[in-house]
């Protein structure tokens, strides 16, 4: 049995110093999220929200990198709007795309550019893209930034491009940069 | 009652989980893959040796406690049985797990010689293994029961491939395979069993077996069944024993010795379940395994036995002797009489110990002939020929049952307690199977001592702290020739017990015997 | 005979377990372990079953209603873990068995294939 | 009106619970069958749901969002594992 | 409870409940891997969206808590297109066929 | 005084094996003649004590002592030491002490001495008991042990000889095996006769020839005798058994173990003797054996051969003698086993000194030693004289009573036995005349080995004893041994026997006329053998009793090596399919076999819906393609979850919510689990098995599978009765939750729970302890591409930042609530693992570990024995508080703001319980992450 060498220096951890409510936007959603789950606003509730709120952002602060501070409360509500009604009017297009058994769709693959900063923006317009049917964000390419898209039915690609970029990732980017 | 004295049944169970975790919180000093680091081996064997000390002690005094007569029944939650788990004691449970510490001690010290630090947390997984075996000798509750079946298997998974190499691991995949198939079988029998009597304390499943007819009984009988065929499979019963020799010998020798254990709880469960619960107050289901039991035992024993003498090394012909071992104790298990069952326990006793120390003594002799290891094939000689061979015939002969060794005396129980028209049965196979346990053995003993290799000795002697570990293996087996009148007694009394459904139901269940325990369970009603 | 859940239930257990023995019994440690997998859960049914078929009645007390019985879901509770526990285990024993060997077959050798067929 | 609603969303869901189970079975795709798997989840969440105000309990919730969590996760390790051969790297 | 709030939920179930089928009938119908993956997306969105919010609707009417239901929703809302991203990624990977031409240059590390 | 008895077989065996043993370690010339000196010591002194308690036996008492052992199983510590035991143990220690002396110049230098002299002395303490033992238990054990030490002193020469580990085998397997059936003999007689005690039994002996199991007892008994006095047909492993050093062939082979069966048929001749089935057996199997063994002797070119089989044959004339109904036989016996005993002994010693001084035994190309060993010829040719039966000798004496016993036997039986009796006095004529005259006559030796000299003065004195003794006895039998066999004989008959008469002449009768034509005979039959058909190149009996016993061994042998492999062949599918096997037969028979009817209950059902009957369809066709498609190993895992989520279903629909919620979390992580597995392994199964195999198996689960479905039915279509009120009457007062399955989960059943979390905790641990050391090489992706999108998905990454502390609150959540609604300790952890390996998926393994703090398998294997030991210490805790472990406590405290909170200790247990799911299900998945890490 041979005896251990001494232990290698401690790397430095990999993690940035930890803050209390380092992350608003989060420890409200969590907050909320907790009041949701709890199905009620008794004192009780409300202050194990708070609790919830501010710990668990704080302990799992490494995985979620730093804090977002949203810009312009009120665009991002218009935006919520936009993708709602944008969601329920392409739904019907799309429900007569495949309801339709003589109808032909032209799917197409589409690039849509981004000048978006931040991660989280990107993932944002990727997910609005998603969510509103009839076209799918199948490849975030960051070295290119720009998204893969495939549109179910698209005989005017360009014209896709375009109010994505419009519609979407405008508002995104003055919410979040 | 002191607080000690209160709590000492749970302790066999909680200690070793205690331990294991501190072990495991504690590190084993094997974090990094090129050396071990020394102070945390030695603190870690330390606190393993220490704790199987205490839990030998603890062991001792419960079986010391069960001696007196009465069983002692331990309420976990403090809830009322049926409804609670709760653990019983009795002569039986508290013998086997003062033979379960008694096989552990030694074979830990033996494992401190250096098996120990051929992978990770050895002893964190003794102490696992420990719980899960005392947990099963000492529950009362058939659920539970596959509990710490479930403990000691798992356990037994990860210690069974201790030491890794490519052959523990051929072995590993196809144990772990046929043990979850059988936990299968286990849980649909203990479903059934609770589908009809709504219970699953098996004191008062004793109770309420024999008052089912019809269908209801056959749905017991076939939940009863499926019991017989898991225990059979985890005691090697013949023909579910083929997975048992090629395992035994692939393991790691103090691990092999441990697992001596093992097959003891199927054998344990069978006592419990068939012997008690399908026992002589089952109605219509009553003697539910004798059918099968007695002449498989009898069969498999031969078989078994006969699977030693062609066996290509030592190992694997122990393996095959534990087979026939343990049909000869289910032999004895399937004659329904307190005598026979007494001869069941003492033989248990005996095979248990025995087994190990086997084990433990062929690794010593491996140990010293190189290369060869185990194997049944000229090799150099031992270098402690006298010491290795006065180990391994003392064993050996005890194993064939020659006198006036233990397994003398329990052969002897067995043949005593043999009468009836199975008698001859019985007889003729209890000595065949020692007859060809003879030869093989004999076959072994001169293929390792005698037919060796004109090279000098081996100049590797085994270290002086596994012999002692070894011997002490030993040692505890001759105890059982020279305390064998006190623990007939002991085990007469203990298959009285056994045998005592009555006696057993007033103690767990109350002066009611669990009377209105169960109640039909219909929407609305009773709430 | 009109269908009922009970009926459903009780061949669809059935099915589940034929198709897990047969997968057990296979040749391949994947597969096999697969098998043991949906064993277990017919045999969670099964255990399930022994308190009989509710519906809309789970056992959360103070609600003034009858409930299904607790026991057998808490024993299946324990074995589903039970399951997970042992079907991880085996799953990376035939891991380590395959890199010992160099070869997934359960047996840890390749054997001679059958007769194909 | 809300009995006979819930009633037609059952059946809808579950007539696309068969449905996707058709894709499941058939594939082609590996792919095919992940994204399956997925829908049933998503389906799934719906059931739970409709079966919560089917029986009057709100006790199904619960299962309702862990399926959503879970079901999720299990897409994703299948997703990364026909993409990248693996789950964890 | 209130006979608009009963139709209102009614009408989401209905919404519900028809476009979860719709959906499904998509991921059967169309042709290539990447056109049946819009059709899922549906079932996510309005699909059980709608019947998530007919259950927080029909709870708050029954006094039971509601509400928790949007978390569900929102889950999904963030979730589904990460999960129809990644199977994109694979389907690009295996090279599945696609009616649309994908891109020669498609980056693929 | 009488606790003497147990000294004598003490003194051999625990002084004497230990001080031999201990002496002879080391292999000095002074260490040897220490070691010969203990165990001379040892042996006079045991010749001592008995010649102590001599005068008391003399004066016709019976010296008893009994001690308990097991008295339960009749089994004690009963010794008796009458006229009987007194002869034999005199004859016991005296010819030892002579062994002794002779074996200390035997031995060579290379020849252990501590190893013989303490195996002599094991030997030698057996034997003393068998002789001693008043339980005839002991006695079995006794005998036993003689077939162990003479196992081991036969194979003294193992490792350089193969005979001898040939012989010390067969020894040991015919009278081992003996043993095995004596000990069922006894273990009869005993229970006939109602004790194990011989001087209990001695009077009882008329109720035991009464028994039932009076003809099995007696056989059972004989072949214990028979094996160990080697009787054909269990004769062949004595010649065999020559291999030892000639010690112990003069020791054990002559004068005392062979005379073991000899003295166990004198021994029990009261309790199963005087029988017409006794006489017949006993006397016929002597008969048989005594004139075969001597014809055979003559053919024998080994000196020791010769020896062995006449040994052979005087056994068989011991027995013939104790068959016969005769009480002067047993007089005959006595007087012949102690003439045997000096005349044998003295010719095996000179066998050895002949093969000590020449290097061979063989008769062939022995010749003229009287030239080199004159002193040793004129010793040999006494003691030969005496095997002869030639006047003057002592063999003369008791052949001569033998020929008359033949006589009287003749007329009552047949005048074959005499006939018979007279050929037996040819052959020992004839081979004791071959013994003399080819070794020390008969032309010049052959090409020895060695130049014979006379050997060292102290190896022929113990033969010059011997042989004086034979001269002594042969002339004066009356006053030498004459009261010994009087006691011995009255010990054999229980009763005084008739008047005999020892002297060398009893007149002109028909046994003399009878040693006349044997001596005649003898002498014509060598010269004839000799000069007609030269008896060097004959071989006698080709079809041995130990060509049958190799024969049979072998047969067993390769019939056990051909039984393993054909059924444990390491087949898993086997062993699988015999399990299933199993307990389809068992439930098949209980079904088919036993008397109660299967019928459906009355049971109210559950109508079937719309959406029932789709999630039915839906779960065969998936199990169908499982089975159908298994072989493509990802669609199998989807399809496994796909039953998984099914299943989950069906649990949420029929009441059961924490269980959907457990299979469902469950069902997820094990497909990650698998899938990571699978990563390892080859995409696709191949096809290989047969098609019998797949139908075997597809019967299999088919049986398999509506049995289950069956048993399913039958439980399902009645109502059940169930303790199940308990808890819920008593989970909210007693264990303060609502959830009533969780109550029991943490509580009721705590203990199980608490199992079930040690479980996975072990799996975990287990796992690192196997992957250790495991990196394995991942293979390409199918078709040989490389593996696309290096780069986790940004939506993935982003995705699981927001997911995990969702997750974390929903686990805290369902925690919470666990207690009073579905939820708990072990779905909470299951969620808040998932989160993190989602992390794993997202970010790296190695990242995630960084920021986890560190290394996985340390920090894992911690939080495991956190949750292991929590849960154990809540446990505790109420121990110390004096109550049973897992004893709960809970309160409702009333908090200023907060309002009511249900405090329980079960909140912590099932804290414990997150703890160790968390910590194991992460480590499971982190060593196998860490296994499947490309090798640097
Ligand atoms: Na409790
Ligand atoms: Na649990």
């Amino acid at each position: 049995m041979k005896t251990r060498p001494p232990p290698p220096a401690k790397t430095a951890p990999d993690r940035e110093t930890r803050r209390w409510f380092g992350h608003p936007a989060l420890s409200l959603v969590i907050a909320a999220s907790w009041l949701l789950l709890q199905g009620s606003v008794e004192l009780v509730h409300i202050l194990w929200a708070v609790i919830v709120g501010l710990v668990l952002p704080w302990l799992v602060h490494g995985f979620i990198g730093a804090g977002l501070r949203p810009r312009a409360p009120w665009l991002a509500l218009r935006l919520l709007g936009v993708v709602l009604r944008d969601i329920v009017v392409a739904n019907v297009a799309v429900a007569r795309i495949v309801l339709n058994p003589r109808k032909d769709p032209q799917p197409a693959w589409v690039r849509v550019p981004y000048t978006l900063q931040e991660p989280l923006a990107v993932m944002l317009l990727a997910t609005i893209i998603t969510n509103t049917p009839g076209t799918v964000s199948c490849v975030v390419d960051e070295e290119r930034r720009e998204i893969l898209v495939h549109a179910l039915d698209a005989p005017d690609p360009q014209a896709i491009v375009d109010d994505i970029v419009q519609r979407y990732e405008q508002p995104l980017k003055e919410i979040l940069g | 009652m002191t607080w000690l004295q209160g709590q000492l049944p749970v302790l066999p169970v909680v200690l070793p989980l205690i331990t294991a975790a501190l072990l495991l919180a504690g590190g084993d000093g094997l974090d990094s893959p090129e050396v071990a680091d020394r102070r945390a081996v030695m603190r870690t064997r330390v606190l393993s040796l220490s704790s199987i000390a205490v839990l030998l002690g603890i062991s001792a005094a419960l079986a010391v406690d069960a001696a007196g007569g009465d069983w002692r029944v331990y309420r976990l939650g403090e809830w009322q049985a049926p409804f609670g788990i709760v653990l019983t004691i009795d002569r039986l449970s508290a013998a086997m797990v003062l033979l379960t510490q008694a096989v552990a001690l030694p074979v830990a010290a033996y494992a401190c010689g250096g098996w120990d630090l051929r992978g990770r947390h050895f002893h964190a997984l003794l102490h696992f293994q420990l719980m899960g075996l005392n947990g099963a000798f000492l529950t009362g509750d058939l659920f539970n029961l596959f509990v710490f079946f479930e403990v000691l298997l798992i356990a037994s998974y990860v210690l069974l491939v201790h030491g890794q190499g490519r052959q523990r691991f051929r072995v590993g995949v196809p144990y772990v395979a046929l043990n979850l198939a059988a936990s299968g079988l286990f849980l649909i029998g203990v479903a059934l069993l609770y589908a009809v009597t709504g219970t699953l304390n098996m004191a008062d499943l004793a109770m309420r077996v024999g008052r089912f007819t019809g269908t209801e009984a056959l749905l017991l009988q076939v939940g009863g069944l499926l019991l017989l065929v898991v225990f059979g499979f985890k005691a090697a019963l013949v023909p579910l024993h083929l997975w048992l020799p090629a395992t035994y010998a692939a393991a790691s020798p103090p691990v092999a010795a441990l697992f001596a254990l093992m097959t003891k709880v199927g054998v344990y469960a069978i006592l419990r379940v068939h012997g008690v619960v399908f026992g002589e107050g089952a109605g219509v289901s009553a003697w539910l395994a004798a059918d099968w039991l007695l002449p498989l035992a009898l069969g498999g024993s031969l078989l078994a036995a006969l699977g030693a003498l062609g066996a290509n090394s030592l190992s694997r012909m122990i393996g095959w002797l534990t087979i026939a071992s343990v049909g000869t104790i289910l032999v004895a298990v399937s004659l329904y009489t307190p005598g026979a069952w007494s001869a069941a326990i003492y033989y248990t006793l005996h095979s248990t110990l025995v087994m190990a120390a086997l084990f433990l003594v062929a690794d010593l002799i491996a140990q010293e002939r190189g290369r060869r290891g185990d194997r049944l094939a000229m090799a150099a000689p031992v270098a402690q020929p006298a010491l290795l061979g006065s180990l391994l015939v003392l064993v050996a002969a005890s194993v064939v049952g020659l006198p006036p060794l233990p397994g003398f005396i329990g052969k002897l129980m067995i043949l005593q307690a043999a009468t009836g028209p199975s008698a001859p049965w019985v007889w003729s196979a209890v000595l065949l199977v020692g007859f060809v346990s003879l030869l093989s053995l004999a076959r072994a003993g001169s293929l390792v001592f005698w037919k060796v290799a004109a090279a000098p000795p081996s100049a590797q002697r085994a270290r002086s702290g596994l012999v002692a570990a070894t011997a002490l293996v030993v040692l505890a087996m001759l105890g059982l020739t020279i305390a064998a009148a006190p623990l007939k007694r002991y085990t007469d009394a203990a298959a009285a017990q056994l045998a005592d459904r009555e006696g057993l139901a007033r103690a767990v269940l109350g002066p009611d015997a669990g009377a209105g325990a169960v109640r039909p369970y219909r929407a609305g009603e009773d709430r | 005979m009109n269908l009922s859940i009970e009926f459903l239930l009780a061949t669809g257990l059935g099915w589940v377990t034929a198709c897990g023995i047969y997968l057990m019994l296979r040749g391949r440690t994947f597969p096999m372990v697969l098998g043991l997998t949906v064993l277990s859960y017919a045999v969670n049914v099964f255990i399930f079953a022994t308190g009989r078929l509710w519906v809309g009645l789970p056992p959360i007390l103070g609600q003034d209603r009858p409930v299904a019985d607790p026991l057998p879901q808490a024993l299946v509770l324990t074995a589903i873990v039970i399951g997970f526990a042992t079907t991880g285990l085996i799953l990376e024993m035939a891991l380590r068995s395959r890199h010992e060997s160099g070869t997934d077959h359960v047996d840890g050798i390749e054997r001679q294939p059958e007769a194909r067929g | 009106m809300i009995v006979w609603a819930l009633d037609f969303a059952l059946v809808a869901v579950a007539i696309a619970v068969a449905l996707t189970g058709w894709r499941l079975l058939t594939g082609p795709e590996p792919t095919d069958r992940v994204l399956a798997l997925d829908t049933l989840y998503i389906n799934t969440v719906g059931l739970v749901i409709l079966l919560g105000m089917r029986l009057g309990s709100d006790l199904l919730f619960e299962a309702a969002l862990v399926i959503a969590m879970l079901g999720f996760i299990g897409t994703v390790a299948f997703a990364r594992f026909l993409a990248r051969g693996d789950v964890i790297e | 409870m209130h006979p608009l709030l009963e139709a209102v939920i009614a009408f989401l179930l209905v919404v519900g409940g028809a476009f979860s089928l719709i959906g499904v009938i998509g991921f059967l119908r169309f042709p290539d891997f990447f056109m049946r993956l819009h059709g899922p997306t549906k079932a996510s969105t309005l699909g059980v969206g709608g019947l998530l919010v007919a259950s927080m609707l029909w709870h708050w009417g029954m006094d039971q808590p509601a509400l928790r239901e949007l978390l569900i929703t929102l889950f999904l809302f963030v979730t589904a297109p990460v999960s129809a991203n990644l199977l994109a990624q694979a389907a690009l990977h295996l090279r599945l066929r696609s009616k649309a031409a994908i891109p020669e240059d498609l980056d693929r590390r | 005084m009488n606790d003497l008895l147990v000294a004598i077989i003490l003194l051999p065996l625990l002084p004497g094996v230990l001080l031999c043993h201990a002496l002879g370690r080391a292999n000095s010339p002074a260490r040897r003649r220490a070691t010969a000196w203990a165990a001379g010591a040892v042996t006079l002194t045991a010749l001592g004590l008995l010649l102590l308690l001599a005068p008391a036996v003399f004066a016709g008492q019976t010296l008893l002592l009994h001690l308990p052992w097991v008295p339960d199983i009749g089994l004690n510590i009963g010794l008796r030491l009458d006229g009987l035991a007194l002869m034999f143990a005199l004859l016991i220690t005296s010819v030892g002490s002579l062994i002794v002396l002779y074996a200390a110049y035997y031995l060579g230098s290379d020849d252990p001495a501590g190893k013989f002299f303490a195996l002599l002395m094991l030997f030698m303490a057996a034997m003393l008991g068998i002789v001693v033992s008043d339980n005839l238990l002991l006695l079995v054990v006794f005998w036993e042990l003689t077939s162990i030490s003479s196992f081991l002193l036969v194979g003294y020469w193992g490792p350089q000889r193969a005979d001898a580990r040939a012989g010390a085998r067969m020894a040991l397997a015919v009278t081992g095996g003996g043993g095995l059936a004596l000990l069922a003999g006894i273990v009869l007689l005993g229970q006939a006769g109602g004790s194990f005690e011989l001087s209990v039994l001695l009077d009882r002996g008329d109720a035991i020839r009464a028994h039932a199991n009076y003809p099995l007892i007696l056989a059972l008994i004989l072949v214990g005798c028979f094996t160990k006095s080697a009787q054909v047909p269990f004769h062949f492993w004595l010649p065999e058994a020559m291999a030892a050093p000639t010690p112990v062939s003069a020791y054990l082979h002559s004068a005392t173990m062979v005379k073991a069966g000899v003295f166990l048929l004198a021994r029990l001749f009261p309790l199963i003797g005087d029988t017409t089935a006794f006489q017949y057996a006993v006397g016929g199997a002597g008969l048989v054996t005594l004139v075969f063994a001597a014809y055979v002797a003559v053919f024998k070119h080994d000196l020791k051969g010769l020896l062995a089989y006449s040994t052979i044959s005087h056994l068989g004339l011991l027995v013939f003698l104790l068959g016969l109904n005769s009480p002067l036989a047993k007089v005959a016996a006595m007087f012949h086993v102690l003439n045997h005993a000096t005349f044998k002994a003295s010719l095996f010693m000179t066998a050895g000194i002949i093969d000590h001084e020449t290097g061979t035994r063989d008769m062939r190309r022995l010749g003229g030693l009287v030239r080199y060993l004159p002193w040793t010829a004129t010793l040999a040719m006494v003691a030969a004289a005496s095997m002869a039966g030639i006047p003057l000798a002592n063999g003369f004496l008791s052949k001569e009573m033998f020929f008359d016993e033949a006589l009287r036997a003749g007329n009552r039986i047949s005048m074959v036995v005499p006939l018979v009796a007279v050929v037996f006095g040819i052959c020992s004529v004839a081979y004791s005349l071959r013994f003399i005259h080819d070794v020390f006559f008969n032309g010049p030796p052959r090409d020895l080995p060695r130049v014979p000299h006379e050997p060292p003065l102290f190896m022929k004195v113990p033969v010059a004893l011997l042989v004086v003794v034979v001269v002594v006895v042969g002339v004066l039998p009356a006053v030498t041994f004459g009261p010994l066999v009087a006691v011995a004989s009255t010990a054999v008959l229980n009763q005084a026997p008739p008047e005999f008469k020892l002297a060398l002449w009893h007149g002109f009768n028909l046994p003399l006329l009878m040693s006349a034509i044997a001596l005649v005979g003898g002498l014509l039959m060598y010269w004839a053998l000799q000069n007609r058909f030269d008896l060097h190149l004959q071989h006698p009996a080709r079809v041995t009793g130990r060509l049958l016993f190799n024969r049979g061994l072998d047969g067993l042998t390769s019939l056990s090596r051909r039984l393993t492999q054909k059924t444990e062949n390491g087949s898993v599918q086997r062993y699988l399919a015999l399990l299933v096997g199993a307990a389809v037969v068992v439930g098949a028979w209980a079904f088919i076999a036993g008397d109660q009817p299967s019928t459906a209950g009355s049971r109210e059902l559950l109508p079937a819906n719309l959406v029932a009957v789709l999630l039915w369809l839906l779960l065969v066709a998936t199990g169908g393609a499982l089975v159908l498609g298994h072989r493509r190993r990802v669609l199998a895992v989807v399809m496994a979850g796909g039953i998984g989520l099914i299943t989950a279903i069906s649990f949420e629909a029929l009441s059961a919510p924490d269980l959907a919620l457990t299979q469902l979390s469950v069902e997820v992580v094990s497909s990650a689990l698998l899938l990571m597995a699978l990563a390892l392994l080859p995409r696709t199964t191949p096809r290989e098995s047969s098609v019998r195999r797949r139908t075997r198996d597809g019967a299999l689960a088919l049986l398999g599978g509506a049995g289950v479905g069956w048993l399913a039915w039958l439980m399902l279509t009645r109502d059940h009765d169930s303790l199940s009120w308990y808890f819920l009457e008593q989970s909210i007062p007693k264990g303060g939750g609502s959830n009533a399955v969780n109550v029991i989960l943490v509580d009721f059943r705590g203990f199980d729970t608490f199992g079930e979390i040690t479980v996975l905790g072990i799996a975990a641990i287990g796992v690192l302890a196997m992957l250790q050391g495991m990196r394995v090489r991942r293979d390409p992706a199918p078709g040989g591409q490389h593996w696309s999108f290096a780069q986790p998905s940004l939506m993935l990454r982003m995705a699981a930042r927001f997911i995990l502390p969702l997750a974390l609150a929903v686990s805290a959540y369902l925690f919470w609530r666990g207690h009073n609604l579905p939820g708990g300790g072990f779905i909470a952890g299951l969620v808040t693992a998932a989160a993190l390996v989602l992390q794993y998926m997202a970010m790296g393994q190695s990242r995630a570990e960084a920021l986890l703090g560190g290394d996985a398998s340390r920090l894992f294997t911690r939080w495991i024995a956190a949750g292991l030991a929590i849960a154990a210490t809540t446990g505790i805790g109420a121990m110390l508080l004096g109550h049973p472990f897992l004893t709960s406590a809970h309160a409702h405290p009333y908090l200023p703001l907060i309002g009511g909170v249900g405090l329980a200790t079960a909140a912590l247990f099932d804290l414990g319980v997150y703890i160790t799911v968390v910590g194991a299900t992460l480590l499971l998945f982190a060593t196998l992450g860490a296994a499947s890490k490309e090798s640097p």
